[in-house]
């Protein structure tokens, strides 16, 4: 596990940082599908607040928001929520990853393939999230168990 | 409403099994064998449906998302990728039925990201047969190839750094291919490839297309360790656990010698590597030089995992020298010899499984005939897939070697069939060394126990029908393989040879 | 776009890959890449691709250099060559 | 149907004989019908084929355009009555041998006994090309476990001979195969030779020709090819008397045949002077061998040189491609036949009863050994081409044959021959009958019937097809008629 | 000569920057170095695919109420920067997995020397 960082400045500066920064990863994330950015880069957002939170405040305040056992788990669940939208369209008659057929309350077919992307966002940022700093932690034990 | 859906399904079962892997993970290391193992069925089952309709009805096509073809990715249910795809889904069902004690001993405590991860690289290799989108295909190939990475690394203790090289060349291998792809784009604004193979006649020759056909062929050519970048793959296959090469060898570089011939004759027009540029000549040669080289240091091994890697090396040259004709007949021999070579090399590859889970090594200095003894059904299994290696009729091995020596003499290419014909007494001189280890030498006794109170210590039912089932085949596959050839492979062949 | 622009930024991106490799000290080499990934996502947002730079940026300046920075945590800092 | 059900007879019997390895009784019961059922086919066959009447049969297909067929034409049925035949004596006398010296591995010898002999009607019957090398090829390694059968460094290092030797043999065979097929396009054997009237090249017709002779003059013995031959007799006894004097050496005679007669037909023979080259070869072999043997001590050696030798009176009888030549070379397949296993019998009996394997230590061993040694004179007088035996009377067509030819060199060489084989059979058969042993000989007799009863059976054959070469299975005839067809085919 | 080297300036930096990535890869001895070049080798194949879709007169394509959407001519192809996302997607795996195997490495033999590891292999 980290040891926080020994630095004041450090320490404030990313506190007061990572919320701002997981916000406007929100934000990257529900703009993607008109605008730039999306799931990946807002998911890389999210992985990015939560490894420097590990990075300044210590591994133990920082699992705090995010155990390092979700990430794995957390990184199949959203390339399912991704694969499981596809499926759905199938099974609503239309091609794979056809959102035009997904069974939501909206009668344009444009609307419904915006909407449906969102979800495909939204699994995407989640799967991000966990499988960086699954990767991350991951890499940070390996050498915790060796030295 | 499943028909319709048919060239979807296969990589889609193996990707949704390798995300449900970590999940019911959680509730025990244990439940994830049988997902594993349930999922690859289910594969199996979908991808023979599969080869049946495409043979029935001709190609299948699906559009991704509901966008028409150019500009949306499509995978293509052929001839050609629906037995592929059969070929790697019965494949992996097979080793994975072989899976469960061998994965238990050899990474135990990492049984369900190895198998999430075996799941994934299937879905690489399945889509990368199924897709219809150069682009698309690079994105399968290198999911493959990380998954490929991932399952060498949890090895004996060099694996990491023979997967750490693998990805270093494999990473050059599909960056080439994508520079090669880059061109192609330019040139044609398409990366579709029925699309492209109507465009690309109508180009003019001009540089850039030269070097978009030599960097994809490069590139794919570094993916299947042909001769001379075959440098990743020995040390890979020998370090890597034995379902991971018993996975990979049969299969990983068979994908990447499909792309070669999707690319050369279906994408690029089948004259252009063979009347407008030399590749085919170069490939011929350099195969030529791969069988020889393969073979030559196979001899040389004293590590039976190693031995057969560098078998592969060769055999895959022969693969590479039929693409390299072009011929009908070659190309036959070629497809046949994918197949063919992909039963041996599981074969091989899963009865030293069963060595190192029964004896603890697979040093070929080390056999004596204590091995028949303790193991004489896998040992029979070995015998079969090894005289097949070597050519000898009915097995299956003889049939694609004797396509390759008619297309060779076909071409006049007398030193293509020298060469073909002396690798096959090259083989068999390290085949039969080992195997005469294996039968003949007296038991090198420890405290003089002596062969008669060796008791038999042959591997359980589960690992020992997939190795029995996939040299029994080699029969199978050896006499009926013309109906093979003339039912499937003639279908698959490109049209315009 | 201008064009001078551009070139400078080719030329800066070709400097800092060049840094890059031939520092022995890799933490300099892995700030060096830091540098080569901020100026290729500028380049990539120069020539029109908002949302490849915007990615590039992120990824490779940002995820790419914590996970250097992490693996030369332990391991030696120098490198041989 | 009769054609696979003769191939199949033995093979069906090889997972029985595995299966039933613990009850040794059960199992050679299993071989012997085996063996039994086999002949029973294949003479069922002979009528038809005396008639000119040939059995078809064709499986599945093995390469687009050619099948596995088998097709029982006069030469195959020929060839296949001997080896059937044969099997029945050598599965009696193998058992009384292997358990005369309590051998061990005994159902892996019988089962890959069975395979061979599957594998050598195969060769008999085959219809093409291909059906003869997949079959060829399953003989070579079905006999590798019998030639490494004791596992002693010996075995092993003649084993490791054995397959360079005859799997390089396989590989030119395939090759000279495939180019058959790319020049011919069908693979078919037929009387007055598959490639006539093809546009071969004479340069690509030698290589091809050359091809096909090192393929199958390997399995023939034909120098300098025969090496192998000589220290295969490694193998148990009753494995050199089936298989290098009938099964694998006859299949590589039979090969050579097959060649001659059916894929280059005699015209083709005569226009590239093949003909002439394949003789110079025989007839070197013949004297060469002849000569070698009479250096041998080792009885079982110098029987291998002899065979090497014979072997070669066939091939030259065939290359002399004229009526009573021809008929003679074929006929010899089966007078050494018999012959050569009464020999290696004889041999066998006194190595498992007297552990002797040298001549020189045979004297007087007639008196303890009154039939083995009235046999093994029998069979040496044949070789040696005395008129009552079955030898002369091949022999007596193979001169003739060279006369019709006008090959005189030929006939000195079967004259020279016979006077060699002479020269190197009967100081054993002296030492045996007149010379004393200086060691008092223990009385251990004769073998056990189960051996001495087979050798006595093939002694009195040789004899019998002596005097009436036509007798049951009409040999003779069935010579003629191959000989007809080959040499008229190869004129229409 | 300067008018081919000026019209195609920038297919000329993104070769160099293929080479010194390639150089990278197979010729520096430390891992990490090798890595490094990885990195450089892909971001040169993104720059490559981005170049060849881009216009003078073009603009980003993005949805604007203010702009035309009928004619393609104002907007550079998106195609080639999707494929380009995704290229990215696929480095930035590459490399998680290429530093697993890394620590992997550094674990079980205390170097990150290829030369002394290939040694060590033996």
């Amino acid at each position: 596990m980290i040891q926080p960082s020994n630095s004041l400045i450090v320490a404030v500066v990313s506190r007061t940082m990572i919320p701002y920064l997981q916000v406007f990863a929100l934000y990257v994330i529900f703009h993607g599908h008109y605008g730039p950015g999306g799931g990946f880069q807002g998911g890389a957002m999210v992985a990015a607040s939560l490894i420097l939170s590990r990075m300044a405040l210590g591994g133990e305040r920082a699992e705090v928001q995010f155990r390092s056992a979700w990430g794995s788990p957390l990184g199949a669940i959203g390339a399912l929520l991704f694969a499981a939208v596809g499926l759905v369209a199938v099974f609503f008659g239309g091609e794979y990853l056809n959102y035009a057929y997904l069974p939501l309350p909206l009668d344009d077919p444009a609307l419904l393939r915006s909407y449906g992307i969102l979800f495909i966002e939204i699994g995407v940022a989640i799967a991000l999230t966990g499988t960086l700093v699954a990767i991350f932690d991951d890499l940070v034990e390996g050498h915790e168990d060796y030295d | 409403m499943i028909e319709q859906h048919l060239p979807l399904l296969v990589p889609i079962t193996y990707l949704f099994s390798a995300l449900v892997i970590p999940l019911v993970g959680l509730a025990g290391r244990r439940y994830a064998y049988p997902v594993a193992l349930i999922a690859s069925l289910l594969a199996t089952f979908a991808a023979a449906r599969g080869l049946s309709v495409a043979l029935r009805e001709g190609a299948m096509r699906y559009a991704f998302g509901g966008w028409a073809p150019p500009i949306g990715i499509e995978f293509v249910l052929d001839p050609l990728s629906s037995c592929m795809s059969v070929l790697l889904t019965g494949l992996t069902s097979l080793v994975l039925i072989h899976a469960r004690r061998p994965v238990e001993s050899e990474v135990s405590g990492k049984e369900i990201p190895f198998y999430s991860v075996t799941m994934l690289l299937m879905t690489g290799l399945t889509g990368i047969v199924l897709t219809g989108d150069l682009f698309n295909l690079f994105v399968f190939l290198e999911i493959s190839s990380l998954a490929g990475y991932a399952i060498i690394a949890v090895g004996e203790k060099p694996a990491p750094v023979a997967a750490f090289r693998y990805l270093i060349l494999g990473t050059i291998g599909a960056t080439m291919y994508l520079i090669g792809l880059a061109f192609l784009y330019m040139l044609t604004g398409s990366l579709n490839m029925a699309d492209l193979a109507s465009i690309i006649p109508q180009l003019p020759l001009t540089p850039p297309l030269v070097v978009s056909f030599a960097m994809m062929v490069v590139g794919v050519g570094l993916k299947m360790a042909l001769f001379p970048m075959h440098g990743w793959l020995p040390d890979a296959y020998t370090y890597a656990p034995s379902t991971s090469s018993a996975l990979l060898a049969p299969l990983g570089t068979k994908v990447a010698a499909y792309v070669l011939l999707r690319v050369m004759f279906f994408v690029f027009q089948p004259s252009f590597g063979r009347d407008m540029l030399p590749v085919g000549d170069v490939l011929t040669y350099l195969a030529a030089g791969g069988i020889l080289f393969g073979s030559i240091l196979a001899i040389a091994q004293k590590e039976l995992k190693r031995m057969l890697a560098f078998s592969s090396v060769s055999q895959i040259a022969y693969i590479a020298l039929g693409i390299g004709f072009g011929s009908q007949l070659a190309l036959t021999g070629a497809v046949l010899h994918i197949v063919n070579h992909a039963f041996m090399k599981a074969a091989l590859f899963l009865v030293v499984g069963n060595m190192r889970l029964v004896v603890g090594h697979s040093r070929i200095d080390q056999f004596d005939d204590s091995l028949r003894r303790l193991m004489p059904w896998s040992m029979a299994a070995f015998t079969i897939a090894a005289l097949s290696m070597v050519g000898i009729p009915p097995l299956a091995g003889f049939f694609s070697k004797w396509y390759l020596v008619l297309a060779s003499i076909e071409r006049s290419a007398w030193g293509i069939v020298a060469i073909i014909l002396l690798t096959s007494l090259l083989s068999a001189v390290y085949f039969f060394r080992v195997l005469e280890r294996v039968y003949l030498r007296p038991l090198q006794a420890i405290g003089g126990s002596g062969f008669e109170s060796l008791a038999r210590k042959e591997v359980t039912m589960s690992m020992l029908v997939p190795t029995l089932t996939l040299s029994g085949a080699l029969f199978i596959l050896g006499v009926f393989n013309t109906t093979i050839v003339t039912k499937v492979i003639h279908a698959m062949l490109p049209p315009a040879l | 776009m201008f064009i001078q622009l551009e070139v400078t930024l080719f030329i800066l991106l070709i400097a800092a890959s060049i840094v890059a490799l031939q520092v022995r000290d890799l933490l300099a080499a892995v700030a060096s890449l830091s540098v080569f990934s901020f100026v290729a996502a500028s380049l990539v947002i120069a020539m029109g691709a908002v949302d490849v730079g915007f990615t590039e940026a992120v990824v490779g300046a940002g995820i790419s250099a914590v996970l250097f920075m992490v693996a030369l945590y332990h391991t030696p800092r120098r490198s041989e060559d | 149907m009769l054609p696979l059900l003769a191939v199949m007879a033995s093979l069906a019997a090889v997972p029985l004989i595995l299966l039933s390895s613990r009850f040794p009784n059960l199992r050679e019961t299993w071989t012997i019908s085996a063996a039994v059922l086999k002949f029973a086919f294949v003479c069922a066959l002979v009528p038809g084929a005396l008639a000119n009447k040939s059995a078809v049969i064709s499986l599945i297909d093995l390469s687009p355009g050619v099948s596995l067929a088998f097709k029982a034409d006069p030469l195959g049925v020929f060839f296949a009555t001997i080896a059937s035949g044969l099997w029945i004596f050598t599965s009696f006398y193998s058992i009384g041998y292997v358990r005369g010296l309590q051998e061990e591995k005994q159902t892996r010898y019988f089962a890959s006994f069975a395979v061979c002999l599957s594998a050598t009607i195969g060769i008999a019957f085959s219809a093409n090309l291909l059906t003869f090398l997949l079959f060829y090829e399953i003989l070579t390694v079905a006999t590798y476990p019998l030639v490494i059968h004791k596992e002693t460094p010996i075995a092993i290092s003649a084993g490791r001979k054995y397959l360079a030797y005859t799997l390089t043999a396989g590989v030119v065979l395939i090759a000279a195969t495939a180019w058959t097929y790319h020049v011919a396009g069908r693979l078919d054997f037929r009387p007055g030779g598959l490639l006539a009237g093809s546009n071969l090249g004479s340069g690509e017709a030698r290589l091809l020709f050359l091809l096909f002779l090192a393929g199958v003059g390997v399995k023939a013995g034909i120098m300098p090819l025969h090496s192998w031959l000589p220290t295969a007799m490694a193998a148990p006894t009753p494995v050199s008397a089936l298989l290098h004097a009938v099964a694998v050496v006859k299949s590589g005679v039979f090969g050579v045949i097959r060649v001659v007669g059916f894929v280059f037909g005699p015209e083709l023979m005569h226009r590239h002077g093949f003909d002439s080259v394949v003789m110079v070869l025989a007839a070197a072999t013949i004297i060469l061998a002849s000569l070698l043997a009479l250096t041998q001590d080792n009885l079982k050696r110098r029987l291998a040189y002899s065979t090497v030798g014979h072997l070669s009176y066939i091939v030259l009888g065939a290359a002399l491609l004229s009526p009573s030549g021809f008929t003679g070379g074929i006929y010899h397949i089966a007078t050494h036949a018999t012959m050569k296993i009464t020999l290696f019998f004889c041999a066998g009996a006194i190595y498992v009863q007297h552990h002797k394997e040298n001549i020189g230590d045979l004297n007087g061993i007639a008196r303890e050994m009154p039939w083995t040694m009235g046999a093994f004179t029998v069979g040496a007088l044949g070789l040696a081409g005395i008129p009552p035996i079955n030898g002369f009377f091949s022999k007596w067509y193979l001169g003739i044959g060279a006369l019709e030819a006008n090959e005189f060199v030929a006939l000195l060489v079967f004259l020279l021959s016979g006077l060699l084989n002479a020269a190197y059979f009967f100081p054993i058969v002296y030492r045996a009958y007149f010379r004393t042993s200086e060691h008092n000989n223990n009385g251990h007799g004769e073998a056990s019937p189960l051996m001495v009863v087979p050798l006595v059976c093939t002694a009195i054959l040789s004899v019998v097809f002596g005097l009436a070469p036509n007798l049951f299975f009409g040999f003779f005839d069935l010579a003629m008629s191959i000989t007809q067809s080959v040499l008229s085919g190869g004129r229409i | 000569m300067i008018e081919f080297i000026q019209g195609y300036y920038a297919y000329w930096a993104i070769v160099i920057l293929m080479l010194i990535g390639l150089y990278g890869m197979l010729l520096k001895r430390n891992l990490v170095k090798k890595l490094i070049g990885m990195t450089v080798l892909q971001s040169s194949v993104i720059l490559l695919f981005v170049a060849s879709g881009t216009k003078w007169n073009g603009t980003v394509p993005i949805l604007d109420v203010g702009r035309s959407v009928d004619d393609p001519a104002l907007y550079i192809n998106p195609l080639p920067h999707t494929l380009m996302l995704t290229a990215i997607v696929v480095g930035v795996a590459t490399l998680g997995v290429a530093f697993a195997l890394l620590i992997s490495v550094y674990r079980r033999y205390q170097t990150l020397d290829e030369k002394t590891l290939l040694k060590q292999m033996q």
